[in-house]
C-alpha cells in the first residue's frame, strides 16, 4: 500500500530528517505499506498544499495538519472519522492526553489524533536573570512580574539603544495563538464548541491585546513593530532578547543552539494560568481506499506509540502525547537530566483547546492581521478587534 | 573641466556598482564562512563549504536541480518549436484572421499565465498534471513574447533573401529551415536567456502545481526549505540560496558579453 | 468589364493557392493557438463566469449575480492591497527607469571598467527572486541585520524594517529596483546605441552642452523605450510577488501585500475561488487598461514617425 | 531555345501600379534591358517572369513552354538581386551551391560545379568568407557566381550594380556582359541607369507607368527616340526640349550644340561645370535652359553673351500633347527654327 | 576675413590613419574641394578644421585667428554632415534654429532668420514636418538650412550628397554652389566623387594616405595631374596609363586617342560602350587595355583590327616608381612613343 503524507514543519532543529527516519523505520518494520513523507512548508502552507492536491484530485492519504483546521476539513468532506476505520480501537484513542484531544473531536466522533502537539512556554535566559541582579530560578508568574522583570533585563548602550529586550511575544504566523494564550490567562474564551461563533472584541480579548501592545508601547520591553516568528529564536539565542514567548516545539532547538544556561516555565498568570494547545494533528483523507485508510492508521498507531512518541518529544520539544510515553525509560532519563522538557506537559492542566472554527485560514489571518495591525500601532486593539469580530461574523455566518 | 565632470561621474558609478554588488558579495561571504561569521565581517575568517554541504543533506537539491533543468529545457524547446512555427505564419502568410489571432496573442503579453494561477490551477488538474513537471512547463510554451519577438526578426528578413531561396527551389518549410531559422540567431539566444532566465527563476506557479519532491524546482525547494519558521542557520540558508543561482550566476558570468550583445542586438523593446 | 475580365482571369489554380495558404497558415498556428486559448484565452473567460458564482465548502457552486463584487467592494483587505500596489507601482517604476537611465548612460560612455559597471548593474536581473528575497529578508532582518548592523556602527537605533508598516514597503520597493533597474538599463543602452554620434558632434558644433543634448536630444530619443520600459515595469508590479511569500507573507496586517499576493491567498489558503476569480476579475481589468494606453498612445507615436 | 516571350502581361495591385498589357520577346542567347524611371513597373516584370508575382492576365513562356502558372523553382531560371540576397550566415561556397543543395544535387558533382564557377567568377581565394567580409564588388561575384551554377538557361538580374560605387558598377557592367555572352544565357536585365542600358543591352526596353514606351536596340533609342519622354531619359546632360511653333516641341541633344561666331541663336551664360574632357554650358534662351557641351576647358564667365548653332538633321520634333515624334522627323522645311522665331 | 589655414597638422590614432603634417589655404569666399579615395583622410581633415577631433600637431587659424584648441561650438563655423545629422523628434524648423535656440537667440530674431532661411532652401512649407517624412533632397536641404541659420562665415560638408540619387545629386550641387556663392561662405567641401569636385570647386585639394597629393584648380588637375595617381583620379573614363621605356610610363587620356587609318598604334577592338553621345572603345594594345573615346555611335564588333593616333602634346610622363610627373613633361624628344617600340 502507498501512502502520501504531507506534513508540516514550524520549528527549528533537523524536523525533516527526524520524520524521514522514523518513516525509514517504520517501513521496515512494515514492507507492504510505503509511506512518502512530503515536507510542505509550514502550517498554513501544508493545508494549502493538502486542499489545493484535494480540490485537484490528488489528495494525500494522510497529513499533519493543525489540530484545528477540523472544522475547515470537515466542511471541504476531506477527512474521515478515524473512530470509524477499523484498527483505530477505543482503547488507544483514550490513550491520549485529553486536552490534545479536545480539538480533534466534534459531532460526537474523533476525527484526527495529535502528533506534533505543544504549548505556549516561556523561555528564559538565565545569565541574563544573573546580570539583572534576578532570581534565575524565579521567572515572573503574573503580568505584573513579567512586565517588571523585562524592565529590569533591558539593556541600552552608550548611545541609548536597546541592545537586548526583555520580551518578546512573536505577532507573524501564530499572532492569533498568543493572543489566545492572553486572552485565557485573562479569563476569556475565544469561541464556541460549534466553532462558528467568536469574542474577539468581549473586553477582556481587548484587554489582553493591550497588555501586549503595551509591552512595546508603554512599557518599552519589547521592540516595537511586528516580531517575526520564525527568528525570534535566534533572537533568544543571539541574545537579542532575555525572554520569549514561543512553542515547546522549539525546545530541543533551542537546547542545541544556547550559548548560556536558560529556563523554561509556565506563562504567566493574569486571572489564571493558561495557554492554548497547539500544532498539528494526523488527519486519514476521505478518498483514500478502505486498504490505504487502514494502513494509515496503522502508521499513526506506530508513530504515536509511546516509544516514538518519546523520541519525537525529545528529538524537538514537542509534549509526547500520551502518558505512556512519559513512563519510558529514555524519557525518564531525559527528564531527569533535562527538567525543563516537561514544563509544557505539566502546563497541559491549565491547558486549552486551540481556536478553532469554521474557515479556520481566513479567521487566523483576520485574527493575525488585527494583532499586527495593534502591535504595529496601526490601530489600537479595540479597533483592530472590533474589526476582526465584524469580519469573522461575516465569514461564519454562513455555518450558523 | 569637462575632465573632472567625467572623473566625478565615474567615482558615482562605481560607487553605484558596489552598491549593486554588494548582496550578492555578502551572500557568497556568508555561504562560504562558518555561521558565526554570518553576521561579523573578518578577514581572516576561515573559508569552508560546509554550509553547502549541510544544505545538500538536509533537502534533497540534487533532485531539484533535475527538475529545474528538465523544466527550463522542456519549456524552451517547446517555446522555440511553438513560436518558431506560429512566428512564421504570422509574419509571412496572408490569411483569414491574421490580424484576430495576432491581437489575441498579444493578450498573453499583458496577461501573463502568472496572472491566472487560478483558473491555470483547473486546467491542469482537468488535465490530471498536476504535480508533474509538464504542468509547472504546460501554460508558458506558447509565449506571445516569444512569437512577437520571431515575428519582427521573420519580418525584417529581407524579402529579397525570401525570394532568392525560393527560385534557388526551396519549399515554404525550406524557407523557413534554411533561411529565418538561421538568421534569426541572435533572436533565438537572446529570447533563449530570458525564457532560461524566467523559468529557472519562477517560483509562484510551480509553488502552486508541485506538491512533492519529484516535481518541485529549485526555487520552491529553497523557499520550502528556507522558510523562517524552521529557523535554519543563516549560513546554510545561504549556501542554498547560492547553490539556487549559482548555475545562472556562473553562466552569466561566462558569457556576460554574449548576453548583454544578443539582448541589445534582438531589438528586444 | 473590368473585373468580368477580373474573375475570368481568376483561375481555379489562384484561389486553389489562396487556399492552401490558408491552410497552411492554421497548421503552423495550431500548435500555439491551442495553447493559448487553454492558457490564456479560456482562463480569463472562465474568470469572469466563475467570478458571478458562488462555491460553498463542499462543492457546490450557485449563480449569486454580483454578490462577489459587492464583497470585494466591502472587504478592506481588497482596498488596501489595491491601495498598496499602486504605491508599490509608483515607488517602483519611476525610480527604477530613472536608475536604469542613469546607469545605461554611464554605461554607454567610455568609462573606466565599462564591462565591470554593465555586470554589476546587470547581475541582479539574472538572480531568481526567491533567493534574492532570503539575502534581503537577512538585510532587514532587525538587530543584526546588515542594515541595522550598518546604522548601529554609524549609532543610530535598530528598526524593525519589514515589522512596521510603515517602512515594509519601501524597503520591498527598494529591493525590486535593485533587482529591476539593471534589466531596463540594458533597454535603455540598446536605444542610445542606436543615436547617431553625429547628433551629437552637430550639437556641439551648435554649441550645446552635454546637460543641454541630453535633456533636449537624447531624452526625447528615448521616449519610445520609456514608454516601452514603463509598461513593462507597471505590468511587473502586478505580477512580482514571489518576494511576499519568502519576506513578509503581505504583513504586517497586510501592509505590504499585493493583488497578487491576495489573490492567491484567498485561492489557496482559504479555499475561496469564486472571491479568486472576482479578484482577478480586477487584475485583468487593470492590465488590460495598461494595454490598451499602451496601444493607443503607440498608434499615435507611429504616426509621428 | 530559351527565348522569352511576354505575352499582353497585366499585373495590378488594386488596379494601381504594376503592369498594363505588356508584350515583348527577349531572343535566346540575347541581354535584353528593362529600363525606365523608378515605379514604372521593371522589377514588376521581372518578377512576373520569375514566378515571383502571379500574373493577372497574358502569358508567359520561356523556351517555347508556357510558364504562366508555374512557380519559380519550376522555370528553370536564375536570378540576381539588386542587394544580391546573399544569405549572410552562409559562406561563399555556401551561398553558390545553395541551390544545388536544395535540390540534393550530390556531394561530388556539387563540388566540381562550384570550382568551375568560382574560378568564372574569381572568388576561388574566398570561399570560406562570409558576406559581410567582402567588398560590394565581391558580393556582386557571389551572387553572379549563385545565378550561374544553376546553368539555367536563363538569368534575371534586377538593378544588380546600384549597390556600388561608380568605378567598380563601371567594371562590374563590362563583366556581366561578357559573362552573359560567354555562356550564351539569355538575360533580361533591369536598370533605371540610361548609361548602363546602353552600354550593355542587345535590347533596350523603355518603360513609363506600366506600359513600353519603345522597344529597340540603343542606337535606337538615342538616334530616333519615339517620343521626348525617350528623348529626355536617354543621353547625359538629357536632350534639351524646347517649346517651338504651337503644338510642337523640338529637341536637340547638348552635343549636337555648338558655340558660333555669327549668326545663331544668341543665349546668355548662366553656368559652366567642369567636367575634364568636356565643359557643360547652361545657357539661358529666351527663359529656357538650353545646356551645349563643349570638348575641353571652357572658361566663360556667367553672363556672358554667346550665340548657338547645329546643323538641322541632329533636330527632333515630337508632338506637345502626345509627346510622339512626329512622323518624317528632322524637320525639314524650315531652315533655322530658333532664328526664325525671332 | 574668413580664410582658412591649415599649417602643418598631423593627427593619428596609435600611429596608423588619420593625416599626416598637411597644410593648405581655403580663401575667404571660395569653395575648396578635398578629394581623395576612401580612407585617405578628407573626413579627419574636415573634423579637425571643426574642432571634433584634436589635432596631434600643428595649428589651424580661420579669418586669423588661431582656433587649434577651441571647442568646435568657439570656431563659428557651421558643418553639414553626410547624414545630415537631422533630430529626428523636432521637425524642420526646430531643427533648423535649433544652435540659435541654444545660443539663447530671442524669439523674435529666430523667427524672422528662420523665415528668411526657409526661403532661400524652399522649405517655407514644409516647417511643421519631422525628418521622417521628407524625401532625401528635402533633407538635405533642412542640414542646409541648419548650416546658413548660423551665419558662421564658415561652412564645412562632408560627402553631403553621397546619399542622394544621381539625378538629385546633380540639382543640389548646382544649389549648393550658387548658395556659397551668393552667401560668400567659405566653404570645405569632402566628396570622393571626382564629378562633383570638378563641377564645384574653385580649388580641389586631392589626397591619397593622409597626405596632400595636388592641390590646384580643376583644370589644373586635368591638364597637369603632378602624378600618375592624380591622373588616374580624374577624369571618365580615366586616363590610360601605358608602360613606357625603362623608369617611367606614359599617360593619354581616352578623348584625345583617335582612330587613324594609317600610322599609329595597331589595337584589336575588345569591347564598345555605346554611350549615345559617345562610345568608348576598349582596345587591346599588347596586352595592356587602352580606351579610347569617340564621338556618336560606333559599330566596331569585337575583334576588329584598328590603329590608334594622338598627338605629342597630350602624352604626360610619370616616373614609375615615384608616380611624379616628369619635369618639362609633354614628351619633346621622340615623335610616336609606342611605334617606336613595335
Ligand atoms: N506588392 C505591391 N503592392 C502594391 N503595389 C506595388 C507592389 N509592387 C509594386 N507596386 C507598384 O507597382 C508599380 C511598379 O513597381 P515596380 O517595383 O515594378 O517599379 P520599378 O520600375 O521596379 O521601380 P524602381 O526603379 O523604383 O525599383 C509602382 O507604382 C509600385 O508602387
Ligand atoms: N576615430 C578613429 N580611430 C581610429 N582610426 C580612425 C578614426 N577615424 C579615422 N580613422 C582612420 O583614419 C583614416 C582616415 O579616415 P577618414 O575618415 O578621414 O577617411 P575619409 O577620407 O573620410 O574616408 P571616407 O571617404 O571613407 O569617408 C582611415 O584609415 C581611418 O581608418
Ligand atoms: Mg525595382
Ligand atoms: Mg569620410
Amino acid at each position: 500500500v502507498d501512502l502520501t503524507m504531507y506534513y508540516p514543519v514550524a520549528v527549528g532543529g533537523p524536523v525533516t530528517k527526524v520524520i524521514d527516519d522514523m518513516v525509514q523505520r517504520f517501513q521496515n518494520e512494515n514492507p507492504d505499506i510505503k509511506v512518502e513523507a512530503v515536507y510542505a512548508g509550514n502550517y498554513t502552507d501544508t493545508m494549502t498544499k493538502a486542499m489545493t492536491a484535494m480540490k485537484g484530485g490528488q489528495p494525500p492519504q494522510l497529513s499533519v495538519l493543525f489540530s484545528t483546521d477540523l472544522f475547515t476539513l470537515m466542511d471541504e468532506k476531506a477527512i474521515v472519522p478515524i473512530d470509524e476505520i477499523p484498527g483505530a480501537d477505543k482503547e488507544w484513542l483514550n490513550s491520549f492526553y485529553p486536552a490534545f484531544m479536545e480539538n480533534g473531536r466534534a459531532e460526537g466522533k474523533t476525527w484526527s489524533v495529535p502528533f506534533q502537539r505543544s504549548t505556549i512556554v516561556l523561555y528564559y535566559n538565565k545569565d541574563a536573570f544573573k546580570e539583572a541582579g534576578l532570581d534565575p530560578e524565579k521567572p515572573p508568574a503574573t503580568w505584573a512580574e513579567m512586565v517588571e522583570v523585562s524592565k529590569k533585563l533591558v539593556k541600552k548602550d552608550a548611545s541609548g539603544n536597546v541592545t537586548r529586550w526583555g520580551v518578546e511575544i512573536p505577532s507573524t504566523g501564530y499572532g492569533y495563538w498568543m493572543l489566545q494564550a492572553l486572552a485565557i490567562q485573562n479569563g476569556q474564551k475565544l469561541m464556541n464548541e460549534a466553532g462558528n461563533q467568536v469574542s474577539f472584541n468581549a473586553p477582556k480579548t481587548v484587554e489582553a491585546l493591550q497588555y501586549w501592545v503595551d509591552l512595546a508601547a508603554k512599557e518599552g520591553v519589547m521592540p516595537k513593530g511586528a516580531v517575526e516568528w520564525g527568528t525570534l529564536r535566534t533572537d533568544f539565542l543571539e541574545g537579542k532578547t532575555a525572554m520569549m514567548w514561543h512553542t515547546t516545539g522549539n525546545l530541543t532547538a533551542v537546547k542545541e543552539g544556547a550559548k548560556f544556561n536558560f529556563g523554561v516555565a509556565m506563562l504567566p498568570a493574569k486571572e489564571r494560568r493558561g495557554s492554548p494547545t497547539g500544532g498539528g494533528n494526523f488527519y486519514v483523507f476521505k478518498s483514500a481506499t478502505p486498504e490505504q485508510q487502514q494502513a494509515a492508521v496503522k502508521f499513526i498507531r506506530w508513530m504515536t506509540a509511546p516509544e516514538r512518541a518519546a523520541e519525537w518529544s525529545i528529538k524537538t520539544g514537542y509534549v509526547a502525547v500520551t502518558p505512556a510515553a512519559y513512563e519510558t525509560d529514555v524519557m525518564k532519563n531525559y527528564v531527569k537530566e533535562f527538567p525543563q522538557a516537561v514544563v509544557a506537559r505539566d502546563q497541559l492542566e491549565h491547558a486549552v483547546a486551540e481556536l478553532s472554527v469554521h474557515d479556520n485560514g481566513r479567521i487566523y489571518k483576520i485574527v493575525n492581521d488585527a494583532v499586527q495591525a495593534a502591535v504595529t500601532s496601526t490601530q489600537t486593539p479595540q479597533e483592530a478587534l472590533d474589526s476582526a469580530q465584524k469580519q469573522s461574523e461575516r465569514v461564519l455566518s454562513r455555518y450558523k | 573641466m569637462r575632465q573632472q565632470g567625467h572623473s566625478v561621474e565615474t567615482i558615482a558609478a562605481w560607487a553605484l556598482a558596489l552598491l549593486w554588488l554588494l548582496p550578492v558579495a555578502y551572500s557568497l561571504w556568508s555561504a562560504f564562512h562558518p555561521s558565526e561569521y554570518a553576521t561579523r565581517f573578518d578577514l581572516t575568517a576561515p573559508l569552508t563549504l560546509d554550509n553547502f554541504a549541510r544544505a545538500w543533506n538536509q533537502a534533497p537539491f540534487a533532485r531539484y536541480y533535475l527538475n529545474t533543468v528538465t523544466l527550463v529545457t522542456m519549456v524552451l524547446a517547446g517555446q522555440l518549436v511553438v513560436a518558431t512555427l506560429a512566428a512564421y505564419a504570422f509574419a509571412r502568410f496572408r490569411f483569414f484572421g491574421r490580424d484576430v489571432l495576432f491581437a489575441l496573442v498579444l493578450v498573453q503579453l499583458m496577461i501573463m499565465p502568472d496572472v491566472l494561477i487560478v483558473e491555470n490551477y483547473r486546467v491542469i488538474s482537468a488535465l490530471s498534471l498536476l504535480d508533474t513537471i509538464p504542468a509547472i512547463a504546460l501554460p508558458y510554451i506558447a509565449s506571445a513574447f516569444g512569437i512577437f519577438l520571431l515575428r519582427q526578426t521573420f519580418k525584417s528578413v529581407p524579402n529579397e533573401l525570401v525570394e532568392a531561396a525560393r527560385v534557388e527551389g526551396a519549399s515554404s518549410f525550406g524557407v523557413l529551415w534554411r533561411v529565418f531559422v538561421p538568421l534569426a540567431k541572435t533572436t533565438y539566444i537572446a529570447f533563449g536567456l530570458v525564457s532560461v532566465s524566467y523559468h529557472w527563476n519562477n517560483f509562484l506557479w510551480p509553488l502552486i502545481v508541485t506538491n512533492s519532491v519529484e516535481s518541485r524546482p529549485l526555487t520552491v525547494g529553497l523557499a520550502v526549505f528556507g522558510a523562517p519558521e524552521t529557523g535554519v542557520d543563516w549560513s546554510v540558508i545561504t549556501a542554498a540560496t547560492v547553490m539556487t543561482m549559482g548555475p545562472l550566476l556562473l553562466a552569466f558570468l561566462l558569457f556576460q558579453r554574449q548576453f548583454v550583445q544578443s539582448f541589445m542586438r534582438a531589438g528586444i523593446r | 468589364m473590368v473585373s468580368a475580365v477580373m474573375s475570368a482571369a481568376e483561375p481555379r489554380a489562384v484561389r486553389r493557392r489562396a487556399w492552401l495558404t490558408n491552410a497552411n497558415a492554421w497548421l503552423l498556428l495550431l500548435p500555439a493557438v491551442v495553447l493559448l486559448a487553454t492558457f490564456t484565452h479560456y482562463p480569463i473567460l472562465a474568470t469572469l463566469y466563475h467570478s458571478f458564482f458562488s462555491l460553498s465548502r463542499g462543492g457546490a457552486s450557485e449563480f449569486v449575480g454580483l454578490e462577489n463584487y459587492t464583497y470585494m467592494l466591502e472587504d478592506d483587505v481588497f482596498w488596501q492591497v489595491l491601495r498598496n500596489n499602486i504605491v508599490f507601482a509608483i515607488a517602483t517604476v519611476p525610480t527604477s527607469i530613472a536608475l536604469a537611465l542613469l546607469m545605461a548612460v554611464w554605461v554607454d560612455k567610455k568609462m573606466a571598467g565599462r564591462s565591470f559597471l554593465r555586470l554589476a548593474f546587470f547581475t541582479p536581473t539574472v538572480l531568481p527572486m526567491i533567493a534574492v528575497a532570503n539575502i534581503w529578508l537577512f538585510f532587514y532582518t532587525p538587530n543584526y541585520g546588515l542594515l541595522d548592523q550598518f546604522l548601529k556602527s554609524l549609532g543610530f537605533a535598530g528598526h524593525n524594517w519589514l515589522g512596521d508598516p510603515s517602512t515594509v514597503m519601501s524597503c520591498l520597493a527598494a529591493m525590486v529596483v535593485w533587482k529591476e533597474a539593471g534589466f531596463f538599463m540594458i533597454f535603455y543602452l540598446a536605444a542610445l546605441q542606436t543615436i547617431p554620434p553625429e547628433l551629437k558632434e552637430a550639437a556641439e558644433v551648435e554649441g550645446a552642452s552635454r546637460w543641454y543634448f541630453f535633456r533636449r536630444v537624447t531624452l526625447p530619443l528615448l521616449m519610445p523605450t520609456t514608454l516601452f520600459i514603463s509598461i513593462n515595469a507597471l505590468i511587473n508590479s502586478f505580477k512580482l510577488v514571489d518576494q511576499l511569500v519568502i519576506m513578509t507573507k503581505g504583513g504586517p496586517n497586510n501592509a505590504s501585500s499585493l493583488l497578487l499576493y491576495y489573490i492567491y491567498e484567498v485561492a489557496f489558503t482559504f479555499q475561496d475561488t469564486a472571491f479568486a476569480a472576482t479578484l482577478t476579475v480586477t487584475l485583468i481589468a487593470i492590465l488590460a487598461a495598461v494595454a490598451l494606453t499602451k496601444f493607443v498612445y503607440l498608434d499615435r507615436r507611429i504616426h509621428y514617425q | 531555345m530559351s527565348e522569352i516571350v511576354v505575352n499582353a502581361v497585366s499585373k495590378t495591385w488594386g488596379g494601381v501600379g504594376g503592369v498594363n498589357r505588356i508584350s515583348f520577346k527577349a531572343d535566346a542567347g540575347t541581354l535584353l534591358v528593362l529600363l525606365g524611371p523608378s515605379g514604372c513597373g521593371k522589377s514588376t516584370t521581372l518578377r512576373l517572369i520569375a514566378g515571383l508575382e502571379e500574373v493577372d492576365s497574358g502569358t508567359i513562356t520561356i523556351g517555347g513552354r508556357d510558364v504562366t502558372h508555374l512557380s519559380p523553382a519550376q522555370r528553370n531560371i536564375s536570378m540576381v538581386f539588386q542587394s544580391y540576397a546573399l544569405f549572410p550566415h552562409l559562406n561563399v561556397a555556401e551561398n553558390i551551391i545553395f541551390g544545388l543543395r536544395v535540390r540534393g544535387v550530390g556531394r561530388a558533382e556539387r563540388d566540381a560545379r562550384l570550382r568551375k564557377v568560382a574560378d568564372i567568377v574569381g572568388l576561388s581565394h574566398l570561399l570560406e568568407r562570409k558576406p559581410s567580409q567582402l567588398s560590394g564588388g565581391q558580393r556582386q561575384r557571389v551572387a553572379l557566381g549563385r545565378a550561374i551554377i544553376a546553368e539555367a538557361p536563363v538569368c534575371l538580374m534586377d538593378e544588380p550594380l546600384s549597390n556600388l560605387d561608380a568605378k567598380l558598377r563601371h567594371e562590374m557592367r563590362t563583366e556581366i556582359r561578357s559573362l552573359q555572352q560567354r555562356l550564351g544565357m539569355t538575360m533580361v536585365y533591369v536598370t533605371h541607369d540610361q548609361t548602363e542600358a546602353m552600354t550593355m543591352a542587345d535590347r533596350v526596353i523603355l518603360m513609363r507607368d506600366g506600359h513600353i514606351e519603345q522597344n529597340g536596340a540603343p542606337h535606337e533609342l538615342y538616334n530616333e527616340p519615339a517620343s521626348d519622354f525617350t528623348a529626355r531619359f536617354i543621353g547625359t546632360p538629357p536632350m534639351n526640349i524646347i517649346s517651338w511653333e504651337a503644338g510642337a516641341v523640338l529637341g536637340i541633344r547638348p552635343e549636337h550644340i555648338s558655340l558660333v561666331e555669327n549668326g545663331g541663336v544668341p543665349a546668355t551664360v548662366k553656368a559652366v561645370e567642369y567636367l575634364g574632357a568636356d565643359s557643360i554650358i547652361l545657357c539661358d534662351v529666351k527663359g529656357e535652359t538650353v545646356s551645349v557641351r563643349q570638348t575641353g576647358y571652357c572658361d566663360l564667365p556667367t553672363g556672358a553673351q554667346v550665340a548657338l548653332g547645329w546643323q538641322n538633321r541632329h533636330i527632333h520634333l515630337f508632338d506637345r500633347d502626345s509627346g510622339k515624334r512626329r512622323a518624317g522627323s528632322h524637320l525639314p522645311h524650315r531652315g533655322f527654327p530658333l532664328n526664325e522665331r525671332q
